[in-house]
């Protein structure tokens, strides 16, 4: 197999979606005594090309996909999904991880569950834990939340839906006789 | 019908109450013996061979919880029926050089049925407690039940033919007769291998009519948290515990009774009651090997079988096994 | 010239002379039909019981009518005979035992029963009639007669079948195949009598008994009347109308068509044994029964085992249990001509085969009743919408379960004791067919099992909330046959050696038959 | 309530997982196998509440275990005992401040002895077992007198 | 059964088991007689599987030597330390720890330090054998 | 008769669960048409709680997310902050790192081997390999102070050395295993019975695989080469030559089986011990922590700002964590997401048209730790349409996804 390096990976990415790519770089790690190095692309795309990014990155080769990270900032929740290609031999992998920012008044995000099923989990935590609609997850019913969780808190939030009002408090270590 | 005196009746009434008393009890301690021989083959010191009696005296004063979706009397009869049947199997089963209590015409078909008694008692059981788990293990236990049915049918009838060929006018369906008459000493060289296969079929299906691994489907622990007996706590479960051991006892001296009959005490010129204790506790060694063959050995050696393979086990090799047995004594017969 | 003398006829002139009056008695009174039936049925009971005492004690009895004395069978000057006559043998009280206990014990069981029902006076009517014919087919000493009878309870049988009205189809469906096998097997067994007719110039049993000579026409009749009788019993590969019949008909009917069936087979071992006996290939005619046999048991359970409806499913049962007295009796026609075997376990098979028709009579029937008892009170028949019943209905509960245990052969019930004597003789014979027959009667057991799961166990339904115990008549006519099972289980010493034994003798004995009618010709 | 000193010797096990670390429960098996054997003591695992005498429970009870654990204990035959095993059993552990854990597991069933550690080793879980052991057989003394009374 | 299992097993059955008797090899026949017996020494109890020697058991607090400093408090992973402002002291509560001995190693003065004492069974959780001050 | 299926939940407490989770089967017969997982029994909300927390403390909360992997955590996490915050582990922490990830390794699979055993009803086995796990319990509790949840993971280093005189008994150790490797191979994959339950059963394709994005033993069973120790080596493995592990080295095909799991995790065993004596052989002396004064550390991370990722390949599998750090005492950010996470899904595929009886072990094939799944989700079946995609959908998706990326 052909290995393209990270320089050209995010050469692709930015010939492909020059205007929305925010920021990218290149990280390159050590380890051991050897100082065997890999590498680490951090991508941040707008949301519109997010989807077809997704897709670019299947064209290089079947990306493993781990999970999404999320970070309420304020305004925006900011989601990292953490990919990695060229996994099968030996210090070849590149990590992948792309981020885009949802703006809280239209935290919608298209799918990728049609190109990587293993993303089902991942994206409903996303939903369930900050409130993220994901448009075309096969199963849109109410799964994550249990009945008596309440509907407008997202445990995952800084902010005021967040969970820190349903912490439960009693449970301190000042409970002397 | 000859009329049987009162007497009579009052002696084997006696001897019922003690054969089931002691039959209860040498179950429990044989119990106790497997438990702790599987746990030393496990490199474990395992639980004191009394352990099954104390689980019994405990499981007595435990509450009896019946489930909303059971049948009460059924759900409690259950059990009841299972320890009652297997104690009656124990009647008709000679003991050293004991005749059984009760014996007769095709005793042997009596005990066979008997014997699918504690089984039906648990099927009822389970599934009058109303449990997806429990219904499912009922399922599996009469599953194996009609499988395990043929080859130890055959075991028993090849044995009813081979005597009546040999002494067409004894009373050849019993297990009496069979008893006083082993195997080896009537059939010849291919009539031998065919005994052999005999044993081997019934030593196969011992296990499953005991619900031991290979064949404990429907206990299963790992997959029916227990299966047929999820519901029951307390002296229902008590009871179920004490069939299970009586129920060792009698496939062990079915075993014996079938193959192994030989006492020795005129082997060493005993007579009287001291031949009668030297048999007794030769006959206790013959079902501990039995046992220790059969049950203890086998269910640590191997993994769960699952029911179809279970059902398969039975329906196909070792039917297939019994059948030749069954062919080579024929052959054997008429060939000579 | 007592009374004692004209019992034969009365057993079937009073239920007959009911059949006529029952109409007549509904016009007055709706409840008196059923009140009548179940009177003029336990006469016959009691009746049939007095006859048995006798027969069993003095010997086989002869009947003849229009005689200057009811027991002179050779009219002055012939050597044969040749009037309508009943020739009651212990085989014959033996099966006219099972006849009268059961169609007593629906007619009691029908009296909650018919509730349900319109037109109860038909109902009874044709409930009597078939008794009738019956008790005829099993008393009559003439082959003609027989034909008759058997039609008597044919025609009776489809009206009762389709009783359940034109409105259902089922049920008159089941009729109409009833029919069908009817009038084929009636057109077959009047053309066997025109065989021997025109042979023989005969139609009494034992005059033709002893001058058949096993001709190529012989051979023909037989060849009509084993199939066909067979098809009447119920047997595979001709069993194909019973499920239909016995499902669809009432319960209490359904009860006795089990017994019409084997007086069927009566009469198909009546021709095998009595008309023919030594004169034909035992051995061949024997495996023939074996095979048969065989085949039932093993269709009948397999099918069982996958049906829903309660009743479908038992009828199979039935099936299969029939294959048991086929194996039975098969394996001692067999060794008929082989008088050391005959005697070693010969007899024995057959003492069970013969145990066994009365037994099933019995337990089927009583497992039919707690089915009907089912549906009475939940309306259904399939397995998968019942559930929870022992909830309710403890003592149907209790009744099923000696029921089943009982087809199951489960020790001390009386399935046991007959399936016993046929175990412990077959397998001397060849120990495959016991084998078999083992293995079927677990089947059986695992079968009802589910049954009993299903139907009675598991958690109460919100739809069977009013269900109640069954009404009192019905409870007493299972707890008599519970009773019965029960007994004939605990003490079956007793019936063979009285009941059984007898009736196999006078099967194989077939001297005795013709000679008691035609007095050491 | 009866009590009987067969029942101390025969106490079966079920164990209730209520939101662990896996590490106690991990432990709780090891209990079972050579090395510790449990079974010496009549100690055995089962697999239905119903046959249970003792309830090893372990781990901070999460909400959606809080149901689970009370039925269980309701289904639990008496005489019952109840062990905790594990720091986040006895106390949540490094489990508080959540907003789906309720807490230790005393707080929704009357717990017999807890035994701290995270996880303990084996032979602290039997002697937790032994320290039930000793609150039974007082126990049974008491019940003694009682009665004597 | 002639599998790999089935020869092992029969080996193992001449062999000695491997389990340490911890604290006797059966249940005694009272138990509380044993420990009374033990107290006196009549009997012994099995030693448990020996502990290595930095074992993270139960915790050891030197209070003289405490400062007061609270880093503990602020390391530990589960709440188990209280502070006592009165007295500038801490309190730990052992059914919250979880032994991680972090406590320890930032302390500054060394004051906490982790024993071999690790059966800590209890039937109170708040009992002083679980509360070191 | 008609087609009645009837559905048996499993869990959250069940025998064959050894943590709470809930399965629901539909049942037709014996034979499961439907598989809906509804995990979530076992949330403890830990991302919650350590966002709440200091790193220090929260090194502890990552040890807890899983008993069994308790190094995996701590070993992801710690690496995830000295990525953010930029700090260098010195190669000694290094090589002790991987000593005791894979001293877990051999406990994990072992433990593992012996639950899989039980869940056949094969105790003897769970007991023999359980007694034989006792050994590597003992020298990781000398080298750690505890036999679970070893608490040696540091940022930046570890918290113990391996001293010279520790070395011996850690040799001893691998002998022994060495030694007794040959029985249990012997005894896992030429038992008649175990071969019986495991063949052919829960297969798990190598499609599938793919697309479901499994990870660990259950991926390599089915024939895909990834390990994270092979592809991306960090730590002391850059150093060593690890190569992912598929069955097709032992029996030369690959079915994706239960029986395949097996062998990869036994295979996985021996390259465990020659992993730890490379590391024995090579271990550079020097420090083991970078800072050690932990009050200088927690001001360090205070001021630190950045993002980091820390993949590690636990016993289970790829486990990954990300950290960032804002200069603030608490980590702005902590995801963490453990390999049972992934091979979750893998369960639906694998259990459709099983019976009954295969459902514990193939549950168990994965070897899944629900404990450390659950760390978040909060998943429920809170009504009627809980399940998760059926074989046909994953089937559908997968046509569709081979489309796009074959041309
Ligand atoms: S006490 Fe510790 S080891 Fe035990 S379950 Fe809780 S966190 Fe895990
Ligand atoms: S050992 Fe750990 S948990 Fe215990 S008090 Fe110290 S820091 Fe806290
Ligand atoms: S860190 Fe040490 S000195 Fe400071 S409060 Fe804690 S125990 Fe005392
Ligand atoms: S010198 Fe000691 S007391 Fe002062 S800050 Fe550093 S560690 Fe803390
Ligand atoms: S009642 Fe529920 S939780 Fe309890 S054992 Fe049964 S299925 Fe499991
Ligand atoms: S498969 Fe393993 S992790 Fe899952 S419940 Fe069973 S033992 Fe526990
Ligand atoms: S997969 Fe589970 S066991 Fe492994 S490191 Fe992650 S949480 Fe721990
Ligand atoms: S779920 Fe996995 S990672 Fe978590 S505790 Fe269990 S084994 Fe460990």
């Amino acid at each position: 197999m052909e290995y393209m390096t990270p320089e050209k990976i995010v050469e692709l990415f930015k010939e492909k979606f020059n205007g929305s790519i925010i920021n990218s770089k290149i990280e390159i790690k050590t380890a051991g005594l050897k100082k065997n190095n890999y590498s680490l692309i951090w991508i941040e795309i707008e949301v519109k090309d997010f989807k077809e990014a997704v897709n670019l990155l299947c064209t290089i080769q079947f990306p493993h996909f781990s999970i999404i990270s999320d970070n309420d900032i304020g305004e925006e929740i900011k989601l990292t999904y953490h990919f990695s290609l060229y996994y099968g031999e030996k210090s070849q992998e590149i990590s992948l991880n792309l981020a885009t920012s949802l703006p809280k008044n239209n935290l919608k995000i298209l799918s990728i569950t049609d190109l990587i099923p293993g993303a089902q989990i991942s994206e409903r935590e996303i939903k369930e834990m900050l409130g993220v609609t994901i448009e075309g997850l096969p199963d849109l019913s109410n799964i994550f939340l249990p009945k008596d969780f309440p509907k407008d808190v997202y445990p995952l939030r800084k902010d005021e839906t967040g969970a820190v009002k349903m912490v439960n408090k009693e449970e301190e270590v000042k409970k002397v006789e | 019908m000859t009329s049987i005196s009162l007497f009579e009746i009052l002696v084997k009434i006696i001897g019922a109450i003690v054969i089931a008393f002691l039959g209860v009890v040498i179950g429990l301690f044989y119990k106790g013996i497997d438990r702790k021989l599987a746990a030393r083959m496990q490199a474990r010191v395992g639980p004191p061979i009394r352990q099954p009696f104390m689980d019994f005296f405990k499981l007595m004063i435990k509450e009896n919880i019946v489930p909303q979706n059971a049948v009460p009397w059924i759900f409690n009869g259950a059990p009841i029926m299972a320890l009652v049947s297997s104690i009656t199997i124990l009647l008709y089963l000679p003991v050293g050089n004991i005749s059984p209590l009760l014996s007769g015409y095709g005793d042997i078909v009596l005990i066979i049925y008997l014997l699918t008694l504690p089984a039906i008692g648990m099927v009822v059981g389970g599934f009058a407690s109303g449990s997806p788990y429990a219904s499912v293990g009922a399922q599996r236990e009469m599953v194996m039940m009609m499988s395990y049915e043929l080859p130890l049918v055959t075991v028993v009838v090849a044995f009813g033919w081979k005597l009546s060929q040999v002494y067409p006018h004894l009373n050849i369906f019993s297990l009496t007769v069979i008893n006083a008459h082993p195997i080896w000493e009537l059939v010849g060289p291919l009539g031998f291998i065919g005994a052999i296969l005999l044993f081997i079929t019934l030593a196969a299906v011992t296990p499953g009519e005991l619900s031991k691994v290979p064949f404990d489907a429907p206990e299963a622990e790992t997959e029916l948290a227990g299966g047929i007996l999820v519901e029951y706590s307390g002296r229902n479960l008590a009871l179920f515990g004490l069939a299970d051991a009586v129920k060792i006892i009698v496939m062990t001296s079915l075993t014996v009774a079938l193959f192994f009959p030989y006492n020795i005490s005129h082997l060493l010129a005993l007579s009287g009651a001291f031949a009668l204790i030297v048999d007794t506790l030769f006959f206790l060694v013959k079902i501990f090997l039995v046992m220790f063959v059969e049950v203890t050995f086998i269910r640590v050696a191997v993994a769960r079988l699952k029911i179809d393979q279970v059902s398969f086990a039975y329906w196909v090799p070792v039917s297939i096994i019994g059948f030749l047995g069954l062919m080579l004594i024929v052959l054997d017969t008429i060939i000579v | 010239m007592s009374l004692s003398n004209h019992i034969p006829i009365l057993i079937i002139a009073i239920p007959l002379l009911a059949a006529f009056l029952v109409p007549l008695i509904n016009r007055i009174n709706k409840k008196a039909a059923g009140i009548l039936t179940a009177l003029a049925l336990s006469v016959s009971l009691i009746l049939t019981i007095a006859l048995a005492v006798k027969i069993l004690t003095v010997g086989p009895q002869v009947y003849v009518f229009g005689a200057a004395s009811p027991s002179l069978t050779l009219p002055s000057g012939l050597k044969f005979p040749i009037r309508i006559m009943l020739q009651i043998d212990a085989m014959s009280i033996f099966m006219g035992l099972i006849t009268a206990v059961v169609s007593f014990l629906g007619a009691i069981y029908s009296l909650s029963f018919t509730k349900q029902y319109d037109g109860v006076d038909k109902y009874y009517s044709l409930l009597l009639l078939l008794t009738v014919g019956m008790f005829g087919m099993e008393f009559t000493g003439d082959i003609f007669n027989f034909f008759v009878f058997l039609e008597i309870a044919s025609i009776a049988s489809v009206a009762l079948i389709s009783f359940r009205g034109i409105d259902f189809g089922e049920p008159a469906e089941a009729g109409f195949k009833y029919m069908i096998v009817s009038s084929i097997s009636a057109l077959m067994v009047l053309f066997a009598i025109g065989i021997f007719y025109g042979q023989y110039d005969l139609l009494n049993f034992a005059a033709l008994a002893s001058v058949i000579k096993y001709s190529q026409l012989d051979k023909i009749a037989l060849g009509l009347l084993i199939p066909v009788l067979a098809m009447k019993a119920g047997a595979v590969p001709m069993h194909m109308w019973t499920p239909d019949a016995y499902s669809e008909a009432p319960a209490p009917i359904t009860m006795i068509l089990v017994a019409a069936s084997q007086a069927s087979l009566y009469a198909l071992f009546r021709v095998v044994f009595s008309l023919y006996n030594i004169s034909l290939n035992a051995l061949t005619v024997g495996w023939i029964i074996i095979v048969f046999g065989l085949l039932s048991m093993f269709i009948g359970v397999t099918m069982a085992i996958v049906q829903k409806d309660i009743k479908r499913l038992m009828a199979y049962h039935a099936v299969s249990q029939t294959g048991y007295m086929f194996l039975g009796v098969g394996v001692g026609l067999a060794v008929l001509a082989n008088p050391e075997a005959l005697k070693n376990y010969g007899i024995t098979a057959m003492e069970g085969g013969i145990f066994h028709i009365m037994n099933h009579a019995m337990y089927k029937g009583l497992l039919f009743l707690t089915a009907g008892a089912l549906f009475f009170r939940t309306g259904t028949r399939d397995l998968n919408k019942m559930g929870g019943l022992a909830h309710y209905m403890k003592y149907t509960t209790i009744f099923f379960i000696i029921g089943a245990a009982a087809i199951a052969g489960l020790p001390p019930f009386n399935g046991f004791a007959s399936k016993l004597l046929i175990y412990e003789s077959v397998y001397r014979f060849n120990p495959l067919l016991s084998i078999m027959a083992m293995v079927v009667s677990i089947l059986t057991l695992a079968s009802f099992v589910k049954v009993f799961h299903s139907a009675f166990l598991g958690p109460k339904l919100p739809q069977f909330k009013e269900v109640k115990e069954t009404p009192r008549s019905m409870l007493f006519a299972m707890a008599v046959l519970s009773c019965i099972i029960i007994f004939f289980g605990l003490f079956p010493d007793l019936i063979v050696k009285n009941l059984v034994h007898p009736a196999v003798m006078s099967l194989i004995e077939q001297l005795q038959y013709t000679g008691t009618v035609l007095g050491g010709m | 309530m009866k009590l009987n000193k067969y029942f101390e010797r025969s106490l079966w096990v079920f164990h209730l997982n209520t939101g662990s670390c896996n590490g106690c429960d991990i432990e709780i098996v090891a209990g079972l196998t050579p090395r510790y054997d449990l079974e010496r003591f009549g100690i055995k695992l089962v697999g239905s509440p119903k046959h249970a005498d003792v309830l090893l429970v372990t781990g901070p009870v999460t909400s959606k275990m809080l149901d689970r654990v009370k039925r269980v204990y309701e289904q639990t035959p008496d005489p019952k005992a109840v062990i905790v095993v594990g720091a986040c059993g006895t106390s949540g552990g490094v489990f508080y401040n959540s907003y789906n854990i309720s807490g230790s597991v005393d707080k929704v069933i009357p717990v017999d002895v807890y035994v701290p550690g995270c996880p303990p080793r084996p032979e602290a879980i039997i002697n937790g077992v032994l320290q039930a052991w000793i609150k039974l057989e007082n126990l049974r003394e008491s019940m003694k007198t009682a009665q004597a009374k | 059964m002639a599998t790999p299992m089935g020869f092992e097993l029969l080996k193992q059955l001449f062999k000695k088991p491997a389990t340490n008797v911890f604290p006797v090899t059966y249940y005694p026949d009272s138990i509380l007689k044993l420990l009374e017996k033990v107290e006196k020494g009549e009997a012994k109890i099995h030693p448990p599987v020996e502990i290595p020697k930095n074992f993270r058991g139960k915790i050891v607090y030197d209070r003289d030597k405490c400062i007061g400093c609270k880093l503990c408090i602020k390391v530990c992973p589960s709440e188990a330390i209280e502070f006592i402002p009165d007295k500038k002291k801490i309190k730990i509560y052992l059914d919250h720890c979880i032994f991680c001995s972090q406590c320890n190693d930032i302390c500054p003065v060394k004051c906490l330090n982790m024993s071999e004492e690790f059966l800590l069974a209890d039937t109170d959780r708040l009992s002083s054998k679980l509360i070191v001050e | 008769m008609n087609k009645k299926t009837y559905s048996i939940p499993i869990g959250p407490v069940h025998p064959s669960l050894k943590e709470p989770m809930t399965f629901n089967f539909e049942i037709y017969g014996e034979r499961i048409e439907k598989v809906n997982l509804a995990p979530g029994d076992n949330h403890r909300g830990i991302e919650f709680m350590g966002r709440q927390r200091n790193p220090i403390q929260i090194i502890y909360l990552a040890e807890r997310i899983c008993g069994i992997c308790s190094a995996a955590h701590p070993f992801a996490f710690c690496q995830a902050v000295e990525n953010a915050a930029g700090i260098e582990v010195p190669e000694r922490a290094q090589y002790i790192r991987v000593i005791i990830a894979e001293l877990e390794r051999i406990h994990s699979h072992i433990l593992w081997a012996g639950v899989a055993a039980h869940e056949l009803g094969f105790d003897s086995v769970l007991y023999l390999s359980w007694r034989a796990r006792e050994e590597v319990l003992d020298l990781l509790e000398y080298l750690t102070g505890n036999r679970i949840n070893y608490g040696i993971f540091m940022i930046g280093g570890v918290r113990r050395d391996i001293s010279e005189e520790q070395l011996p008994r850690i040799r001893e150790t691998l002998e022994y295993y060495k030694d007794i490797y040959g029985k249990i191979e012997d005894i896992f994959l030429n038992d008649p019975t175990i071969a019986f339950r495991t063949k052919n059963v829960g297969v798990l394709t190598k499609e599938d695989a793919l697309h479901l994005c499994a990870v660990g033993p259950t991926t390599r069973a089915s024939g895909i080469k990834k390990d994270v120790r092979q592809d991306q080596p960090y730590s002391a493995y850059a150093d060593l030559n690890v190569e992912a592990i598929t069955p097709d080295v032992f029996s030369g095909e690959v079915n994706g089986d239960v029986y395949d799991r097996i062998i990869v995790r036994l295979l996985e065993l021996v390259q465990s011990i020659q992993i730890i004596e490379q590391c024995l052989d090579n271990m550079p002396s020097g420090e083991i922590i970078a800072e050690k004064k932990l009050v200088k550390l927690l001001n360090q991370l205070k001021k630190a700002k950045g993002e980091g990722v820390g993949r590690v390949e636990a016993p289970r599998g790829e486990c990954i964590h990300y950290v960032k750090l804002n200069e603030s005492e608490l980590p702005e950010v902590w995801k963490a997401r453990a390999p049972t996470y992934n091979n979750l899904m893998t369960w639906v595929p694998m259990l459709i048209d099983q019976q009954i009886a295969d459902i514990p072990i193939v549950i168990a094939s994965i070897d899944p730790c629900i404990a450390c799944m659950d760390r978040v989700t909060i998943l429920n079946k809170n009504n009627g349409q809980k399940s998760m995609l059926t074989k046909k959908d994953l089937h559908e998706l997968s046509v569709q996804k081979t489309r796009r990326i074959t041309p």
